[in-house]
């Protein structure tokens, strides 16, 4: 017991430091309070995917595989193609997690990261009916999380969309019998453009972007935006069981749209790279 | 796509674009719980139950502090279009882990410390925006419980349909429309507690949208205000409010 | 140790008193032991299902909803819908029950409803089918328990009958390229009569009908039998680790006689209403 | 409907109404179980173990005044025409319990405070009546294991056939009978451990299904007692009985 | 904590004890080290399987069952019938075996098992196809030990052996309508071989086939070497958290080989006995 | 049946029957786990973390003389050719086991009484011989971690493809061969710690295949204790070795 009442002191402890280092416009790792950590995406990285990506924002580490199948349609979109995106914090990625299925927190990262692309229509899902209503193509997009340190959601974001956006598949076509075909020509998805989440913590009063785990462990709230590419909300999500003011989460969107347009162009170098071979 | 709005502006249902939809609330409907309350909000039909605060088991999630809140959001097998199997969807634990953050900052859980307090939602019939009518049945039911609250939550949806901001999406709107932002606001202490957004909006619309739907929650919160006056004081009373 | 004692203690002292009182033909709540709670019965509560039905017996209340679905037939019945019956005892119902997925209390519960209405023939199911060995239509009946006192056996029988009596759907017919289709017509389910169950309780000597939740706590045995219209038994189920003598069995069954009729009574004047609309 | 019964009265297997399947009951066929044994009857086959009075684990679920009393029913997935998957099914799930309920009363659990006892079935081939034929092999693979008893618990089912009431039904007559009633007895007490009813059965059937199935379970009950004399007096001493 | 430790002290004194008895070539049950246990071998026992088998190897008891089903074939051996053979330590089987689905120890005995009748060809799969690419039969082989005293694998291997070969099935057929049909004749599998697995223990320095439970128990490393009717190796598998010199290995080669042949014509008269009904 | 190995004794990626695959190993990726190591083998990629000494969770299940070793093997969804559920398969339960088993003996676990390790393996990518690439990987890991080990652990398969022993077996000659034989060995200490067959060999065949995987574990032996020295010693003083 007293072991735990101690806890609590130091992590009180902690913030009160923490948060006075804010006010002056600090962070523990130097950084300002609108700097990200460096960011490299690496692409083709699994050559059994269709698409791949690994993505390090500083030490936070994921790896993201596209599977494209043939799959059935859901019955309220015949005519479209499946977007699925998983996402696992492997037991390997801190001493905290463990193995076993997706907690809440794993649900959530994977369902924003999901909701960023199918919301922005990064994917023309029209496009992957191969017969209507009967069999379209599916996109699995499987992320594993191999070391944390810190917003999983944007580095996930960032390993998920890098990875859609460097997949390549056959051309599949249906045959005078129709039979579902792969010719040889290998073809990318089709995209239309990359969202980009940027992800802030409220602590005290202070608004920071990328938070660090030590940073997470203080932080009152956290809210998500995703951005388009024509500078749009297309997706958001707050979470922790903190409050922002109103005027907080206008400010956020202000700061998102900044930092969204800076990320994309780290994102498009790199598939402009892969796509250069 | 689907035209929601029409030449007089009216949506499908026949409201204007910042109508919301008929609500009702209950409060202590049910016998076993510790508080308890009814809503209806469109064709959302939700009922809530507290228990707590209480023993913790297993015991080594209690915390020395204060009190664990659970949420459990739940779909009656009948409640949707196509019957939904019983056990919990991705979407339905992902409901369960903001609606816990939504009402969280509103309870003085350190009041309680080693105790759980369970909030169970059950949605008999889901219409657009069952997370919000959700949050505003369990703040009603947690304030029924007699738990101590900083304030009262209150929850509401704006969004867009076919090129308009609107507020309070039903089922159409929601999956037809181009974009839903539910928000949950504690209305005495002006702070956010919950904030989504599913679809696109530009800057200008979002800021309309974030509005609208704040404004949505003061109307709604007048409406949990008058369930919980009914239920302690008497219908009698409510003309003094 | 020492509370868990106390509880025996206790539970043995309330037996004790409880025998005491119904060996003077008295209960708790003042009725007499071949007396129901009062029975309330409203149906078309979700518009959204095909049927559906809100039971209260005394505190006791429970919801089922009917949905009807096209599905595949069991092998061993290739031309006859499906009835399947589900109950869960929500984790709002009480302090005891647990969120998770039915206990074996739970699941008595559903196949003894179940077996009334399956047994009794209330619904034609060789009327269900659509393309023989093929499709067929298959009814859920999902019971949602949403406050326990006591005798939910009943209170779940009774909802799922009015639910079902209650159902409507479109007619579904099979067009000439052998497609299912809905036509505009709204039809019921094809219903033969309604099966009512009885539940009894034995406390020491005593039978007593319609058991709370506190009589439930001590009670030795519990009986079930459920009569169809023609007042011939249909399912039956002895509940609880202990005995009956041949004789309360065959008392019980002259009870659910007499019982039973008044009780449908009742269900047939809400359905009746409900009809009228 | 199949016709079950022929112009002399005789069913699809050759019996008369009141007739019962061939037997066989073994005990102690297990080398670690604390009891158990083996039934036929008709088609079944059966074997039961019973491991205990042991600890309980997990502990709390250990009961200060009596043994807790944990059964399972459990089909091999080749018992059956079609393959049953391994894992229990919700008809196992109630059956164990209607079998623990059924045993339990004979059972002086008072006598083993703060312990367990398991009783595990498994059906080899199943065919009508197998939870009767369970509860008649477990009462017996309790008596091995040496568990206080009060009485013996032995069950058979009476039904109905092609309009005749029948006892001791076989899967034919189980399924395309109109009537199955499985009960159980203690025998020397005169008290039902098990009443289910499946299928229709007019006031003046169920009376006479009851009283023959009771009777059943009397003639049952003599295999039970030979078996356990074969085995602890040996053969020889049967005769004596 | 003190009975703990006392169970390792014991545990390390029965192992001592068994190292020496071994050292003088004998065993706790005055086996020789390479002596089996009796081996009993019953076929038939299962009227409603196609095939099964009931094995008892000293006091170990097994018994095989199966089932033969029309199935899917996998994507990547359309032509081919499917085989999966299933293993439940049943709670029957002794007091330390829980109920719930197969652990880690349940899942190796099944797979090395399955290995050994796959590998050596058997069952000769080709002849189960059916439709190619769409329909085949699928032969499900489940065991369930019935009592443990040691050597599972292969008191496992052999009623999953003798119930295959001893299989009867109706003679399946495609009518001119593309219908799976059945005929009235009944023939067995298409079977190749009896493969024989052989399973050693290391204790101290020594090898002994088929260990005891007690000689489980205190057993440094276990070897299984399963052998086809050609005397080639099919299938094999180290077991346990010990090691072996690359000469034992060598040894248990020799070993497998001498005493596969003995079990294999135990296993060919139980099947050929049979046969002849 | 697919020839595997040409005229010129060259096998289907240009190897000859005794030669490995390109062979990479990475000493200390991960930032968290206290030991980790990254390899790739032909076309496995597989990353391993040790996390522990640690306590244990649940608490019964620590041991009073030793520390608990613990092993996953699991393969990403996207490592294999058609996408692999991510939830644990039988084989994936089976391979975890044997890997336990063949690193357990170069582990001094006496040393950490009461205490677990942990020994996680994710394939990103797999083919032929990823159970041998990852205890290889899994050895490395828990040396960085700093546990206390009699020896390496080290492995590689053997097996047969088109009538031949080969060494080192790839996807297709896994799947499309006679016979596929992993085994670890500890290589100073001269013992076999991992042993599996699949497939068919003579007698004579094993014997050959069975002396070629331990040369080639030797081999493979070299490149780990490399890997360890870059990461400890550094690059320069790799020459020294």
């Amino acid at each position: 017991m007293s072991a735990v009442k101690k806890s609590i002191v130091v992590e009180q402890l902690r913030k009160v430091q923490m948060i006075e280092l804010l006010s002056k416009e600090k962070r523990l790792d130097n950084r300002g309070l609108m700097d990200f950590r460096p960011i490299t995406i690496e692409t083709g990285v699994i050559e059994k995917a269709n698409g791949s990506a690994r993505v390090q924002v500083g030490n936070t580490q994921v790896i993201a595989g596209v599977k494209i199948e043939i799959g059935d349609p859901f019955p309220d979109t015949p005519d479209k193609g499946l977007l699925v995106v998983n996402t696992e914090v492997l037991p390997l990625a801190s001493a905290y997690a463990e193995p076993g299925p997706p907690d809440e927190d794993a649900i959530e990262l994977a369902r924003v990261v999901d909701r960023g692309v199918r919301e922005s229509h990064m994917i023309d899902l029209s496009k992957l009916a191969l017969i209507p209503g009967k069999k379209v193509l599916a996109v699995f997009v499987d992320v594993n999380v191999l070391n944390t340190d810190g917003n999983l959601l944007d580095a996930t974001s960032y390993a998920t969309v890098a990875s859609i956006a460097t997949s390549k598949m056959p051309r599949y076509y249906v045959d005078e019998n129709g039979q579902i075909k792969q010719s040889d020509e290998i073809i990318p998805l089709p995209i239309n453009g990359i969202p980009v989440s940027v992800t802030m913590a409220r602590i005290g009063d202070a608004l920071i972007v990328d938070p660090t785990s030590e940073e997470e462990a203080v932080m009152d709230a956290r809210i998500t935006l995703v951005l388009d590419e024509d500078g749009n909300l297309c997706a958001g999500q707050k979470g922790q069981p903190g409050t922002l003011t109103f005027d907080q989460v206008k400010l956020a969107t202000n700061i998102a749209k900044v930092k969204a347009k800076e990320i994309r162009e780290i994102i498009k170098g790199e598939i402009t790279k892969y796509a250069k071979g | 796509m689907k035209e929601l709005i029409d030449e007089k502006g009216l949506r499908i249902d026949g409201r204007r674009v910042d109508e919301l939809r008929p609500l009702k609330i209950e409060v202590g409907v049910l016998k076993n719980a510790d508080g308890s309350s009814y809503i209806e909000m469109g064709k959302n039909k939700i009922v809530v139950a507290v228990y707590g605060p209480k023993e913790v088991h297993p015991k080594h999630q209690a915390l020395p502090d204060r009190s664990v809140l659970r949420c459990r959001y739940h779909m009656a097998p009948f409640s949707t279009d196509t019957r939904k199997p019983p056990q919990p969807s991705r979407r339905e634990i992902e409901i369960s882990k903001v609606i816990r953050e939504a009402l969280e900052p509103a309870l003085m859980l350190e009041e309680y410390p080693r105790t759980a307090i369970d909030v169970y939602l059950e949605v008999l019939q889901a219409d657009g925006g069952s997370r919000c009518a959700g949050i505003t049945a369990s703040a009603v039911a947690l304030a029924d419980a007699g738990i101590s609250m900083r304030d009262m939550v209150v929850a509401c949806a704006a969004g867009k349909a076919s090129g308009q901001v609107v507020i309070d999406l039903n089922d159409v709107e929601d999956k037809e429309g181009e974009a839903d932002m539910p928000i949950a606001i504690m209305p005495n202490l002006n702070q956010l507690t919950l904030f989504q957004l599913d679809g696109i909006l530009t800057p200008e619309e979002f800021e309309k949208a974030f509005d609208m739907a704040i404004n949505a929650c003061r109307t709604i919160y007048d409406a949990q205000r008058k369930a919980l006056m009914d239920k302690y004081f008497g219908k009698a009373e409510v003309g003094e409010e």
